[in-house]
């Protein structure tokens, strides 16, 4: 099977993923879609590893995992302290700060 | 020649006029005595040169006095250098001697003006000013002393300038002088691009060559400077308000000596206008077109100085006429110059005198039968009425006849209307001549009791009678066997005899005297038959109002030049503000406004900003696709 | 040119209680600047036309700046006008920066930077360096303006920051472009004359000239880049106003002969009938606008715009004397224009409003005032003898020689001057005493001492110009050979006529 | 089956990062074990002491250049040790706004107003999780500008955004504030890195190499899908152009600058911009150089796009921290016109320039703090009105900054300006040069305004007043304003300096 398909598939889920950040409300929700764009790139990587035949892509896709969950920490904690200040967890509901 | 007392001419009196300026108050009691010492000696120094002069052949009479560099840029280079020659020394007599008379006529006449002293360091400036005007070498000296009579007579008009109607005549004449000084600006930056010198004697020289165009230019250019200092038509209008000034001050600058700077002018630069037939016959016809106004607005004037400031209108128009006759008239016009100098000089003392007794009052119809009261000043005023009216032998006689005589000999229609307004003039003069005499001297009282008409003091009628003496004599002196002609010929190029001549001397003089005579007829119906009302009356035909008006002339003005300038002034004004200026702060609002509206993306919105992330990116990749493929 | 920074800090570390030192301290240095000035001018060689005085240490070498400095006989003048103004205004202006926004002394300060630029910015002969003074010299302007003027200042300070920063700007843009082009063409460099060397396709010429000029007729100020100058005028000191017209305003002017010309001969060429045009329209254009004015310092604001059209005109008239007579021009309206200023300043002060309506008859009530005042006038209005006359007469003959027109047109600058003068004088000076102004006081000492040289200066030069004059010629006569030209000769003969239309 | 070999690492080169990260790591458990009275103390001055030994080996090791220092992941070269060192002294200078605990809050895991909040704050308690944190970004920053490999890069960024991001939410004052600022930086730096990721996935996929020097060979090989280039390039920038916040991926730059405690925005726009830029140089110069003819276009496009609207939105602002915000945006267009001259001038005038602008943003924000009432900071600027008249110095330093931004002479603003302009003439960019000029223009009115706001407006009587600043942060602020003013006077010497050095290696 052509592994270009893969990178159709990544394509795809990055865009889901983009969209879904513009679109969703909840900032766990955007949270997540921005988790599923960096999987997408890992598709893409391991995909590409494979097609030009070196580890290097799968190599990144350990490292992005790690970085991700560090990135989980960081950002489970801020939306978590935003969510007991303000009793919702929606982005739009933050925006004090415009003009 | 080589002479190095000329610049004690001018330093004299510069000198005087500065310490009276500076000394301030201090000097109000000798300030007067040192004022009229100054113009005094240089009177003595004039008439050292001029006994030198005598003393030299015809040639080299002219003497020279190169004093420093002034300006010298390129090719342009200019000396502050004097020149008297055989036309200069006339008017350094006429200046300084007629000037050292009023000056010592001043000290009683201001005796009771607590500002006397600047009185006399004005005048002093003045005579400066004048001397420079009439030594200097070449167009741009001259200009300089052009400006700095123009500056005194603006100072002198205004010199009681509390009084907000006489600051204003000054301004107005000033205004006057400058464009006539604009005139003569252009005609020396013409001159030194087509002949590379602003010198007389460097442009005489080159004058041959230069084209008529260009002479033409130059000569239309000095005419204009001409107009407006010697209140000639079209820019006559400032002689009549600069009245305001003092009477000794109306005397001097305006009836002897800077009102005829414009004649002294067009005489100086007799090449430009022999070469260039045109301009020449303007200067004519401008002459003749004045002496014909200044004698019709002198007809209605009840101001006695008024009056005679119409009639020195007039008088000078005879002068550029005699002028604008070429080679012919240059003489007769310096002649008439120089006698008019005396005799318009006396009578406006003599108009001061009665002034003086009669507290100032100036509308002739409150005078009346003055003559038992003033006696000196009836004498002497009566010399010179003679005297303008032309009856022989009076000076005028000689010199206006000539004038006349020259016009009908300058051959063709030209000559005919030219003499034929000449001789009309003469009559005009003789009839409100007469009329101002009889108004004043003649008839009965007309003023209230309150005035109490008296002889003034020596001081003030002995300039007097020596100016009569002068206006019975001069003319007489300067004719016999064409003294005058002969010791100008060398300035200005003689002409071979008039060609066929018109009408013979004898003729003109005929003429004249009929007219004048008529003139002084149908005055003397009118104002002496019926006594004369002390109001104006109103009932008056149209040309009498409009003469009364100065002929319209500063109705003329106003319209065609103050109001318009005023309103353009106003609305560039208002233009600059909102056309330049709102042009600036328009585009300052609009970037405030693109700014702020800008600012608007930034809603708070977190989710819009990914969308603007998304966006840039998408934008990103068909930019980016656009430039590869 | 040292001298007044040391001043300045040395007035800084003076106490804010000690104004009256600070004051004779700023006094002293002016005045010493002034000496030095004149003694170096004295050490001028006039007819040497290669910059004088040269020093030129490395600054940034990356850039091939360098601190380069060196005059001839049109920065030598304009110098001297700065120098001999400063103590002038210091002077005049003793109490003037009482009521300011901050302290005296930091005025005193300012002023002294201030004057450091001046005579850096003329001094300079390396483009960078120019324009650092000439982008840094507007900071010192804007903070007297500000901090010191009276009503609008802030507007009007602000006003005059953005017209000169934008120019600024645009002239940095176009020497960002020789610097570039510098070094393509071996090696970069600053110098003035390098890079009057450099080869530029014509458009690039025309460009880069334009950034220069705007910058320089924004700053001189020319039609129709004026708008700053009357506010700024209106709100600033006296002494301030003197020398933002008096000196500042001269860099534009100054940097046209150095810089637009050196540089660019051929674009200087081509827009000479543009800029004959604008300077006509602002000699006239501010003639009018000056008539209509009713408020002193605006009215005086508006002459001088009309001056700098002149100025301009000599300039671009390419003639020597056109140039000669313009750079003279500079030094003369620099006296006249402060003597106006400075008188108008404490007829203001002693009113307390400068509108013309206000005064009223004070010849008789403060004479020496009114004849200063009357005096700086007629030299203003260019009267023979008085200095601004050679100066302006020269500009009009030898504009006249190249462009008859625009000469004719310009003349009748010398009418309306007659006008703007004299309503003023009329108004205030002459008629009544009105309300108001009976009480006036006459100058006192120290007023006297500040405006007799200046009138005297005034006086002196308009019968005896040529120690300026031959120091100017020169350096005139220099710049026109370089950008191409040479006086047009005297048309003598029947040919005349044509060559005036070619002339045309 | 490859043998495995040792990686081989020259632990003097990358001792400066290794120090910092070891402070931090020590940072960590002092956090952990000491006690709080001596906690703060003890903190600063070991951030402190690692910065400035991290610098003092980066010293020692400024002539060195080797591409192999960490098996061809990092490149120790000249504009490396520039671009390290810039980050540490601007680490440094912010360490000292930083150590100003009254801007922090003490429990930044309490509800804010809540009853926990208040007895902690009674309690003494001194938030001290900023040092760490602070350490973390900082070697973040420094890896991030001498990484030449996808990877390494990638770590690198999260490594200096992610405690960029708690550390904006750690306000004492208006936290709701602090915290919307923190999620907003941080869902939109996670966006964009995704796509920074998804950008080197394709690179990767096109030159089959992760390393920079690899992709720069194939483009210049011209063998690969130059579609999966022209993807990379693209989702690459837009996460490197996220991080310097230029137009349209700015929206996060006002928000957070005004949300996050003063001192985190100073440390952040002085630092996180050079770190960003240091990358974005190495990337473009190196790997890219030979495909400018793909992103010079839109990068040209983004650079005046940017530089107008930093500019004109900068105008209409009323709170001093968005003011400098967008003027950080317009000058974030500026420093581009450096990458896209692509010369080696381009690169001077860019290392130069972001020293410079750090320097003079620090001082600038530091001078912000200082501006309190009751309430803590006054950043409204209608507030700032009369600063002039109540405490000239400090209004007289935060002038002068501000004409250094305006890039008035004199300034090292405008020696910046003139150098980076004429890189980007010299490359031919002239349109560029002519937008960046007029944008200076607009630019230098509402600096202006701000200078009238503080010197021509009479103050309004609301207890508005300037602290006396702790001496740090005075240090802070004096050593900025005399850099500024050195810089503009005598350039020469770190002109030269930059001028020797800066030459990328591949």
């Amino acid at each position: 099977m052509n592994p270009e398909n893969y990178l159709y598939v990544s394509a795809l889920l990055f865009s889901i993923g983009a969209v879904g950040v513009v679109v969703r409300r909840n900032a766990i929700v955007v949270f997540m879609c921005v988790e599923l764009m960096l999987n997408a790139a890992n598709l893409a990587f391991v995909t590409f590893a494979r097609i030009n035949g070196n580890l290097d892509g799968q190599v990144i896709a350990f490292f992005t995992m790690v970085v991700a969950a560090c990135e989980v920490v960081v950002g489970l904690a801020i939306i978590v302290t935003i969510y007991r200040s303000r009793r919702s967890a929606s982005v739009d509901e933050a925006s004090l700060l415009k003009r | 020649m080589i002479s190095n007392s000329l610049v004690y001419l001018i330093v004299l009196p510069l000198f005087s006029s500065a310490v009276l300026l500076l000394t301030g108050r201090r000097a109000d009691r000798w300030g007067h005595i040192l004022g009229t010492l100054a113009p005094g000696i240089s009177f003595l120094i004039g008439l050292y040169q001029l006994a030198q002069m005598l003393g030299r052949s015809n040639e080299e009479r002219a003497v020279t006095q190169k004093l420093f560099s002034w300006i010298s840029v390129g090719s342009f280079q200019v000396d502050a250098s004097l020149m008297l020659d055989q036309l200069s020394i006339c008017f350094v007599l006429l200046i300084t001697g007629v000037g050292t008379l009023i000056h010592i006529y001043s000290i009683a006449y201001m005796s009771h003006d607590h500002d006397r002293r600047r009185f006399f360091a004005y005048l002093n400036l003045f005579i400066a000013a004048m001397l420079l005007l009439v030594l200097g070498d070449s167009y741009l000296n001259l200009y300089v002393g052009w400006e700095g009579v123009g500056l005194a007579s603006y100072l002198l008009i205004g010199f009681w300038n509390q009084k907000p109607t006489y600051a204003t005549a000054a301004k107005k004449a000033f205004i006057a002088n400058r464009v006539g000084d604009l005139g003569l600006s252009l005609a020396i930056m013409i001159a030194f691009a087509s002949m590379g010198t602003v010198s007389f004697a460097g442009i005489k020289e080159h004058a041959g060559q230069a084209s008529t165009g260009v002479l033409t230019a130059i000569g239309i250019t000095l005419l204009i400077a001409a107009t407006g200092k010697s209140a000639q038509f079209p820019l006559q209008a400032w002689l009549g308000d600069a009245m305001a000034g003092p009477t000794p001050v109306s005397a001097l600058i305006h009836a002897a000596t800077m009102v005829t700077a414009g004649v002294y002018l067009i005489v100086r630069s007799n090449f430009i206008f022999d070469a260039a037939p045109n301009a020449q016959l303007a200067v004519a016809i401008i002459g003749a077109i004045t002496l014909m106004f200044g004698a019709l607005i002198g007809t209605a004037k009840d101001d006695i100085k008024k009056a005679l400031a119409a009639s020195t209108m007039s008088q000078i128009g005879y002068m550029i006429l005699g002028a604008g006759l070429g080679p012919a008239g240059y003489a007769f016009a310096i002649m008439h110059l120089l006698t008019h100098g005396f005799f318009k000089a006396g009578m406006f003392l003599g108009a001061g005198s009665v002034m003086h007794g009669m507290d100032d009052e100036v509308n002739m119809r409150r005078y009346g039968g003055l003559r038992k009261f003033l006696p000196i000043t009836f004498a002497t005023f009566g010399l010179g009425y003679l005297a303008i009216i032309g009856v022989p032998p009076f000076a005028g006689f000689y010199s206006k006849d000539k004038i006349i005589e020259v016009a009908f000999n300058s051959g063709g229609a030209k000559g005919v209307i030219l003499g034929c307004a000449a001789l009309l003039g003469a009559a005009i003069t003789a009839f409100y001549m007469t009329r101002v005499m009889i108004l004043t001297f003649a008839g009965s009282k007309r003023w209230d009791d309150k005035a109490h008409p008296h002889e003034s003091p020596v001081l003030m009628w002995l300039p007097m009678v020596l100016l009569a003496v002068g206006s019975v004599t001069s003319g007489f002196l300067f004719t016999q066997g064409n003294s005058l002609q002969k010791w100008l010929a060398p300035v200005v190029e003689q002409s071979p005899a008039a060609e066929g001549e018109l009408l013979k001397p004898a003729v003109v003089s005929i003429l004249a005297l009929l007219l004048v005579i008529t003139g002084v007829g149908l005055a003397a119906m009118m104002y002496l038959r019926k006594p004369v009302p002390v109001q104006a009356p109103a009932d008056v035909s149209i040309f009498t109002r409009i003469a009364r008006r100065d002929l319209l002339q500063d109705e003329f003005n106003e319209a065609i030049f103050m109001r318009p300038g005023q309103k353009l002034a106003k609305a560039l004004g208002i233009a600059d503000n909102a056309v330049i200026d709102g042009a600036v702060r328009g585009v300052a609002r609009l970037t405030q406004g693109t700014g702020r509206t800008l600012g608007l993306t930034q809603n708070g919105f977190v989710r819009s900003y990914a969308m603007w992330i998304l966006l840039g990116a998408i934008g990103l990749l068909a930019t980016i696709w656009a430039v590869t493929l | 040119m040292l001298l007044p920074l040391l001043g300045a800090l040395f007035i800084a570390t003076l106490s804010k209680s000690k104004e009256l030192l600070a004051k004779q301290i700023t006094f002293a240095t002016t005045l010493l600047v002034a000496i030095v000035g004149v003694a170096m001018a004295t050490q001028f060689q006039r007819d040497n036309v290669d910059l004088q005085f040269v020093e030129s240490h490395s600054w940034i070498p990356t850039f091939g700046i360098n601190f380069a400095v060196g005059i001839d006989g049109i920065a030598l003048v304009l110098i001297l006008l700065s120098v001999l103004l400063a103590p002038v205004v210091v002077l005049a202006g003793w109490n003037e920066a009482t009521g300011g926004r901050w302290s005296v002394k930091t005025f005193y300060i300012i002023l002294l930077i201030l004057e450091t630029m001046m005579i850096g910015v003329f001094a300079a002969s390396d483009v960078f360096l120019f324009y650092v003074f000439f982008e840094a010299m507007l900071i010192p302007v804007y903070f007297l303006i500000g901090g010191y003027g009276s009503g609008a200042r802030a507007a009007a300070a602000v006003k005059f920051l953005l017209y000169s920063l934008f120019g600024g700007l645009l002239m940095l843009a176009s020497i960002i472009a020789l610097y570039v082009l510098s070094g393509e063409q071996g090696g970069h460099t600053f110098d003035l004359g390098a890079l009057s060397q450099l080869h530029l396709s014509s458009t690039t010429e025309n460009l880069l000239f334009l950034g220069f000029f705007i910058a320089f007729a924004i700053k001189a100020p020319l039609w129709p880049f004026h708008t700053w100058l009357p506010d700024a005028a209106d709100s600033a000191t006296p002494g301030t106003s003197v020398l933002l017209l008096g000196v500042l305003d001269k860099v534009g002017t100054f940097g046209m002969i150095h810089y637009c010309l050196a540089l660019f001969p051929h674009a200087s060429k081509t827009f000479t009938p543009v800029i004959i045009v604008l300077a006509v329209i602002s000699v006239i254009y501010g003639a009018f606008l000056a008539i209509g004015q009713k408020d002193f310092k605006r009215l005086i604001a508006f002459t001088s715009i009309s001056h700098f059209g002149f100025i301009t005109l000599g300039i671009f008239a390419m003639t020597s004397q056109g140039h000669s007579g313009a750079t003279l021009y500079m030094f003369n309206h620099g006296f006249s224009t402060a003597a106006l200023f400075l008188i108008a300043g404490w007829m203001s002060a002693r009113r307390g409003s400068s509108k013309i309506a206000d005064f009223g008859g004070l010849q008789r009530v403060t004479p020496i005032m009114a004849w200063s005042f009357f005096f700086a006038g007629m030299s203003s209005l260019a009267l023979p003898g008085l200095s601004s006359f050679v100066s302006e007469f020269l500009v009009l003959v030898g504009t006249y020689t190249r462009y008859p027109v625009a000469a004719v047109i310009a003349a009748f600058g010398i009418v309306l001057a007659a006008i703007y003068i004299l309503i003023p004088v009329q108004r205030a000076l002459h008629g009544p005493s009105t309300e108001g102004n009976e009480t006036l006081t006459d100058l006192n000492l120290r007023e006297k001492v500040a405006i007799a040289p200046v009138l005297a200066i005034i006086l002196a030069l308009g019968f005896y110009p040529s120690p300026l004059l031959n120091v100017i010629n020169p350096a005139a006569q220099h710049v026109i050979t370089k950008a191409g030209y040479s006086d047009p000769l005297p048309t003598i003969g029947s040919t005349s006529a044509e060559k005036e239309t070619i002339n045309k | 089956m490859t043998t495995f070999t040792t990686p081989s690492l020259s632990y003097a080169l990358l001792a400066p990062i290794l120090i910092v990260l070891g402070g931090a790591v020590l940072t960590v458990i002092f956090e952990a074990f000491l006690s709080k009275a001596i906690r703060p103390l003890v903190q600063l001055s070991v951030t402190l002491g690692t910065l400035v030994l991290a610098l003092g080996q980066l010293w020692r090791i400024r002539n060195e250049s080797s591409l192999t220092a960490a098996m061809g992941s990092v490149a120790i070269d000249g504009p490396a040790i520039l671009l390290q060192g810039a980050v540490l002294i601007l680490a440094i200078l912010g360490v000292f706004l930083i150590a100003d605990e009254d801007q922090f809050t003490v429990q930044a895991a309490a509800i804010p107003g809540s009853q926990e909040e208040r007895e902690s704050i009674q309690s003494g308690e001194k938030l001290t999780e900023i040092y760490p944190l602070t350490l973390f970004a900082v070697a973040g920053m420094m890896l991030f500008t001498i990484s030449t490999d996808l990877i390494t890069l990638f770590v690198a960024l999260e490594m200096l955004s992610l405690p960029l991001y708690l550390m904006a939410g750690l306000a004492r004052r208006r936290r709701l504030l602090s915290q919307e600022a923190a999620l907003k930086y941080f869902l939109l730096g996670a966006f964009s890195s995704a796509f920074f990721l998804f950008g080197a996935a394709f690179l990767y996929g096109y030159s089959g190499s992760v390393s920079l020097a690899g992709i720069y060979d194939s483009v210049s090989g011209g063998t690969g899908n130059s579609v999966f280039l022209l993807v990379g390039i693209v989702f690459l920038s837009v996460g490197l152009l996220f991080k310097v916040g230029v137009v349209p991926f700015h929206a996060w730059t006002p928000d957070v600058y005004q949300g996050a405690p003063t001192p985190v925005t100073a440390f952040m726009a002085a630092a996180t911009k050079v770190a960003a830029f240091g990358a974005i140089l190495r990337i473009f110069y190196t790997a890219f150089a030979n495909a400018y003819w793909d992103w010079r276009p839109f990068l040209s496009v983004i650079a005046i796009v940017t530089m107008i609207f930093g500019s004109l939105v900068a105008i209409s602002q009323r709170d001093v921290k968005r003011m400098l915000a967008y003027s950080s945006i317009a000058h974030a267009g500026f420093l581009l016109t450096g990458v896209i001259a692509l010369n080696k001038a381009g690169l001077e005038a860019s290392i130069f320039y972001l020293f410079a602008y750090g320097i003079a943003t620090l001082g600038a924000f530091g001078i912000v703090t200082l501006v309190r009432d009751s309430q803590g900071e006054v950043t409204d600027l209608s507030r700032w009105a009369g600063l002039g008249k109540r405490s000239p110095l400090v209004a007289t330093v935060f002038a002068t900054l501000l004409l250094a931004f305006a890039g008035i002479p004199l300034t090292s603003g405008f020696i910046g300006k003139f150098s980076i302009f004429s890189a980007a003439y010299e490359s031919g960019n002239k349109s560029i040069v002519v937008v960046g000029v007029l944008s200076s223009a607009i630019a230098a009115y509402f600096y202006i305004r701000v200078i009238v706001l503080m010197f021509f407006t009479d103050p309004a009587e609301d207890g508005t007043s300037v602290t006396i600043p702790s001496n740090m942060t005075r240090l802070t602020i004096a050593l900025s304003f005399v850099i500024t003013i050195f810089l503009g006077v005598f350039p020469a010497p770190l002109l030269n300096f930059i001028s020797s050095m800066a030459i990328f290696i591949r």
